[in-house]
């Protein structure tokens, strides 16, 4: 069975001379890569923390309850999704499409729970982009990290189409495994948004 | 299985017509291609950013001078600071490694072509984006380095940081995707056997460069975005009166900034490290030192940024640090200096246009790094940051270093590329005028750095004793001018009537000389099994310890050559970096075109991905 | 078909053993448990800032290298994915400690009346 | 060991005498340029340093530079003389295969490490030194750069100036940097290395300059428009010579009686000037420079021009003009009431 996998490898145009998936290290050094885009994103919240001259302060308006659940949210998600991945490597293709399936709706609960906290922000406490430099941070940080969830899970969901469809199966795995790693990473930066930004006071 | 194998027998891309030709370099994704388009489109804007210099040189040559206002000059060097870094030297070092990072690791293509062929458009839209500035009077004017808040709508309230701001943020794009490729591509896609310590230096510092693209872009797109944030949405990242402080901008920017200058040198640093064995017929003098350098060059580039900002008052502390750790980065940079002497040392060197680049190399290289030594002391670089003494550093280390590093790559790969070798008489033309000009301009710019001349001023008073040395200055500025016209003859000649260069003219070290100029589609008929750094050197001399040369494989058959799969041509790359154009431009003009922008570019992006799965050529089993 | 890709994708995998249904809900659970300690800390009453804050971090550090190392099975992959990540991670909060020093050296003096 | 280059059918270039010429002169020519222009006594020169910042920098950046010019030297004739004495000779066999040596690879790293230590050490006790708290004694001066020009405050004397910056010699002045709109930097080049002025933020320069003198500075850092045009002077007087120079600054404006002048004054006060210019008892405004004493300036407009009539009616009709970008609109002044401003403001000694 491996040599057969072997021999195959020479012909498939992602498996390199190392015997890795080409795709797998370029999410990986994608991920490498974001790590520092959040970095910034991070260090300048920490850098500007305390510093805003006017507007709701951040423990006015945080609803620690409501960011608790989402953190459970994605960690959740991060389950399903490698749940996902050991039904595919089965190739029990309906389970994984069903897992998948529930990872997206976790993280599209997540993204709603996000869009309720900012409507929240901005309509009761006043907190707009523009409000103070705890606003704009904020708001930026969150914001993309909130935009890498949806398009995590516009991502999943084409996964899923496919899987329906009959386009989806074992030898895929790769092109899933991916999306999960690009999924834990978000999943990973909000753990350390949710401590740094949110718990830590 | 075979289920990305949708790769069809290398294509025959000449159709004949000429919109048939047009076509098939609109949808290649041969790295080679590609490495062409980019390598011509770096030069055309090399020469923009050159024509912006001569303007700024005339202003400057004597003084009082009206032949531009302010606002104009202030355009002009924010747009040739911007033009060289982003759309001269960093293409131009792309073209490199696109065309040589696959023949140099003995493989038949990039990771992702496609992604390559993406990152081209992309770049290309980016460039065009930003210069169309100019046919809408809108050229940005807040410097290359745009610091805050001299950039925010109160004090630049026209499009003309927005062009900027949003054209560096596609041209980032571009660098990072094609940055992720290159990483991909050099760590899975080598020939059997060429480990990591086996790879040419050159791709080493590729490699390295890689690492720094990807790793720093990041910073100034975030830069970026919260510049974009302000301009547009009213955030107050680097808004004085609300608290927030300019100084993050500078930051940011310099986070990424200084790696930048790395991104810039290290290929020119591989070129040279190639192109110095193979005319002194040694390998490189202590390889693995120069790759450490390398490394340690690019890891430390990451926490030295704060030697860009001595004077905005950091505290004692913090220069201190800044000031020992870009000391420190020093000491790398000299031993690699040594070590190429030290590859000339006891050789026969051979002298052709390309050594004579990589020399003038070294000995410009070392000035810029010598003054450079001098502005890592803060006391003393408060004397001469943002006056001509920095200007004449970094161009001794852009110029002398980067742009004679490319120029000797092109000298030393256009005959790999083109099939043809460029006149001698003629290149020697071009390097001393070159060199000549270079000198001229730049050398007298320490001095008049030293007697006070500020950097990025559009005027200035005739009694302060800086209008000689200008004027030389401006002078050799054309003789630069001159110098690439005898480049740009060189070509021509060439192509006309240039000699045929054969396989390996230079008798050189490396893979990509043991296949025909230029090579064919597939680039390795067979790939090769890495013994060495020097691979191609070993199989035509042995290992120089006696060991025979080694025994060369049966001819290729027919069989063989028809078994390579290469990929397909694709549109896909070319729209989608249209869409993304499309939505970035929007932001200056309609929230609905940025919609149809943003949906045009992920609907292309999902036939961009699934392009490949599954195919209907493709056959499974 | 479907086997072989998969012993194809173990033997990608390069170092040592492989997680199963049964690590990943394990993981899972202790990174619920952690979450909740961490939540909850923030309700007990006198505990010293410092304390909280340190602690704070270690939780989430462990959280998210259970993540990495188990879901995203980097403790089982090659060498050189670990270092691609690992490396700019390193990198990204040296640089972010080190901004951090640099804008509280910063004295942001009240507006001074122009 | 001995095959001969494959490359050998390459022929020997012969020697471009027409090339050699062209270097030729042009190292002549150069010579010749050097001869003549390397002035190093210029009013912007940052090598003869006027105060002890200025000095304490100056020694570093000799110490550097001697010591890389060393090295410069020693590195380039290497090279050339490794390329003359290495150079290819016909038939030539291939040369040994080095790759390396490690204890002169090891040896050069540590040399290099030692000299930059040289440099580190004299660095970081200067950088200590000029960054110390200022003593009590200092004159304090609050220095405020705006687009496109620099006001000067003594808060101990209750003056404010503009363009034009008195110092004592002998005493320390310790500057308070500060910007309402956007960085700039402010420099002196020869009493010592710049500070940027930063919004909202107070930066510290302390120095004493030790010869009296008239020192051009200027603005370094990119501040939009006109940053050109952004430029000071610093006077450095003997110690009494100062002291008249402030008592003559807290005086009330001087009355002038010539008529041409109060006609000037009386526009003054009647036109939109007041809305941006304090002139003591006569107007508050705090946009442009403080003309109380204008007249003992020797210069205006960024210190770009001399104060002279003709200058002030050039400037006041067409502020613009003279400066780009300049905030100061243009008033739409008649000839005779530019004329009339300017004997005003020129009687303001």
């Amino acid at each position: 069975m491996a040599d057969h996998a072997a021999a195959h490898a020479v012909h498939d145009p992602n498996i390199g001379n190392t015997g890795l998936d080409n795709r797998k290290v370029g999410m990986w050094a994608f991920l490498g890569s974001d790590c520092m885009f959040f970095g910034s994103l991070i260090g300048t919240y920490l850098a500007y923390k305390g510093k805003s001259i006017s507007g709701p302060l951040p423990r006015e308006v945080f609803d620690i309850p409501l960011t608790s659940y989402s953190a459970a949210l994605l960690l959740a998600s991060s389950l399903t999704m490698v749940l996902a991945l050991a039904a595919l490597q089965q190739n029990r293709v309906k389970t994984a499409a069903r897992w998948l399936f529930v990872t997206a709706m976790l993280g599209l609960h997540f993204v709603l729970n996000q869009v309720y906290e900012f409507t929240t922000f901005v309509l009761h406490h006043g907190l707009t982009l523009s409000t103070s430099l705890f606003g704009s941070t904020f708001f930026v940080l969150t914001g993309f990290h909130g935009a890498h969830v949806t398009g995590g899970v516009i991502w999943l969901l084409l996964l899923v189409t496919l899987a329906m469809r009959g386009k989806l199966d074992a030898r895929d795995y790769t092109k899933v495994e991916i999306a999960g790693l690009y999924w834990h990473f978000v999943d990973i930066v909000w753990i350390a948004i949710f401590t740094v930004i949110y718990l830590i006071p | 299985m075979a289920t990305q194998a949708a790769f069809m027998p290398g294509s025959k891309v000449e159709t004949g017509t000429f919109w048939g030709t047009v076509w098939s370099w609109l949808t290649t994704v041969d790295h080679k291609r590609i490495g062409i388009l980019y390598g011509t489109s770096a030069f055309i804007f090399f020469l923009v950013g050159g024509i912006e210099a001569l303007i700024m040189r005339l202003q400057l040559a004597r003084p009082d001078s009206t032949l531009v206002g302010p606002e104009r000059f202030n355009e002009l060097f924010t747009m040739h600071g911007t033009t060289m870094i982003f759309l001269a030297v960093m293409p131009l070092s792309a073209a490199f490694f696109n065309y040589m990072i696959p023949l140099m690791i003995g493989a038949r293509d990039v990771a992702f072509p496609r992604l390559n062929a993406l990152s081209y458009w992309i770049f290309l839209s980016g460039a065009l984006f930003l210069n169309s500035s100019w046919l809408f009077g809108l050229a940005p004017d807040g410097g290359w380095f745009g610091y805050a808040n001299l950039t925010s709508s109160q004090f630049s309230p026209r499009h003309t940081i927005d062009f900027w701001m949003l054209g560096l943020q596609i041209l980032g794009i571009s660098s990072m995707l094609a940055g992720f490729n290159f990483l991909v591509t050099i760590i899975n896609m080598r020939a059997p056997g060429m480990t990591l310590m086996r790879m040419p230096v050159f791709i080493w510092m590729s490699f390295v460069t890689q690492f720094l693209l990807v790793l720093a872009f990041p910073a100034i797109t975030v830069a970026l975005i919260l510049l974009m944030f302000d301009r547009f949405f009213g955030t107050l990242f680097y808004a004085p009166a609300a608290g927030g402080d300019p100084l993050l901008w500078q930051h940011l920017f310099w986070i990424f900034g200084h790696p930048e200058v790395y991104i810039l040198i290290l290929p020119a640093m591989g070129i040279v490290s190639e192109v110095l064995p193979t005319f002194s017929r040694k390998p490189l003098f202590g390889a693995p030192v120069v790759i450490y350098s390398g490394i340690m060059i690019g890891f430390f580039g990451f926490g030295v940024w704060s030697h860009h900002m001595f004077s905005v008052g950091m505290g004692p502390v913090a220069d201190a640090a800044f000031s020992i750790s870009t000391m420190l980065i020093a000491v790398p940079t000299g031993v690699k200096i040594l070590n190429w002497i030290g590859t000339l040392w006891g050789g026969t060197i051979r002298f052709r246009t390309p050594l004579y680049f990589s020399l003038g190399f070294i000995a410009m290289f070392t000035m810029g790094g010598l003054s450079g030594v001098m502005h890592a002391s803060p006391p003393v670089d408060l004397q001469q940051t943002d006056t001509y003494f920095v200007v004449a550093h970094f161009h001794y280390v852009l110029f002398g270093g980067s742009i004679f590093g490319l120029f000797s790559g092109i000298y030393y790969w256009w005959p790999k590329i083109t099939g043809k070798l460029l006149d001698e008489r003629l290149g020697l033309w071009h390097f001393w005028t070159m060199m000549l000009g270079f000198n001229m301009t730049f050398f007298p710019q320490h001095y008049l750095g030293l007697v006070g001349m500020p950097r990025r001023i559009y005027t200035y008073a005739p009694d302060l004793g800086w209008n000689f040395w200008n004027l030389i200055s401006t002078i050799g500025a054309f003789l630069i001018a001159v110098s690439l016209l005898f480049f740009i003859a060189n070509v021509i000649k060439t192509r006309r009537s240039g000699a045929v260069a054969g396989n390996d003219p230079w008798d050189a070290r490396t893979l990509e000389w043991a296949i025909p100029s230029p090579p064919p589609v597939y680039n390795f008929a067979r790939l090769p099994q890495v013994q060495d750094r020097d691979d191609f050197w070993l199989q035509k001399y042995g290992d120089g310890h006696g060991g025979a040369p080694r025994p060369k494989g049966g001819p290729v058959t027919a069989a063989e050559i028809a078994a390579i799969h290469m990929p397909p041509t694709s549109y896909w790359p070319l729209l989608l970096a249209i869409a993304l154009a499309v939505m970035v431009s929007g932001l200056m003009i309609s929230m609905v075109q940025v919609a149809i922008g943003g949906v045009l570019t992920l609907v292309l992006m999902y036939k961009f991905a699934m392009e490949l799965h599954r195919p209907p050529g493709g056959h499974g089993h | 078909m479907a086997e072989h890709h998969a012993a194809a994708v173990a033997t990608h995998g390069g170092g040592g053993g492989h997680a199963t249904v049964k690590t990943y809900i394990n993981v899972a659970i202790v990174l619920a448990i952690i979450t909740a300690v961490e939540v909850a800390s923030l309700y007990i009453p006198g505990l010293p800032s410092s304390l909280l804050v340190i602690s704070l971090l270690a939780m989430s550090a462990v959280k998210f290298f259970l993540v990495v190392g188990f879901f995203m099975h980097l403790r089982y992959d090659h060498p050189i994915m670990r270092a691609l990540f690992v490396g700019p991670l390193i990198i990204a909060i040296a640089i972010i400690l080190a901004v951090m020093a640099l804008f509280s050296a910063f004295v942001l003096l009240p507006r001074v009346v122009l | 060991m001995t095959q001969p280059s494959p490359t050998s059918s390459h022929p020997r270039k012969r020697f471009d005498w027409t090339l050699a010429c062209l270097l030729g002169a042009v190292l002549v020519l150069a010579c010749s340029c050097s001869a003549v222009g390397w002035n190093w006594d210029t009013p912007m020169s940052t090598v003869i340093p006027k105060s002890d910042f200025g000095k304490m920098t100056h020694e570093i950046f000799m110490l550097i530079s001697w010591w890389t010019l060393g090295i410069f030297i020693a590195v380039e004739a290497t090279l050339v003389y490794v390329c003359w004495r290495f150079r290819d000779r016909a038939g030539a066999a291939i040369p040994k295969q080095v790759h390396g040596h490690t204890a002169l690879e090891v040896g050069w790293t540590i040399a290099f490490a030692v000299i930059l230590l040289v440099f580190a050490i004299p660095t970081i006790r200067v950088i200590f030194k000029t960054q110390e708290a200022p003593a009590a004694t200092a004159l304090r001066v609050e220095v405020v750069g705006k687009q496109w020009w620099w006001e000067f405050r003594y808060p101990q004397f209750k003056i404010t100036t503009a363009n034009e910056l008195h110092l004592p010699v002998g005493q320390t002045a310790t500057f308070l940097l500060n910007a309402p709109d956007v960085i700039h930097s402010f420099w002196m080049p020869q009493l010592g290395g710049k500070r940027d002025v930063v919004p909202h933020r107070v930066n510290h320069l302390t120095l004493t300059p030790d010869t009296p003198g008239d020192y051009p500075g200027q603005c370094a850092e990119y501040c939009g428009m006109s940053h050109a045009n952004m430029r000071f002077r610093v006077i450095v007087h003997p110690p009494a010579e100062f002291e008249k120079w402030v008592k003559t600054q807290q005086a009330p404006p001087v009355e002038s009686a010539d008529a041409l002048a109060q006609q000037g004054k009386t526009i003054f006060t009647q036109s939109a000037c007041v809305g941006c210019h304090t002139i003591t008892g006569i107007s508050a405004g705090h946009i442009g420079p403080d003309l109380t004493h204008f007249a003992s300036r020797r210069r205006f407009a960024g210190s770009l021009m001399e104060s002279t009539p003709d200058n002030l009616v050039k400037w006041i009709e067409n502020p613009e003009h003279m400066k780009p970008g300049a905030l100061m609109p243009n008033l739409g002044m008649t000839g005779e009431q530019s004329k009339a401003l300017g004997a005003y403001l020129l009687s303001l000694k």
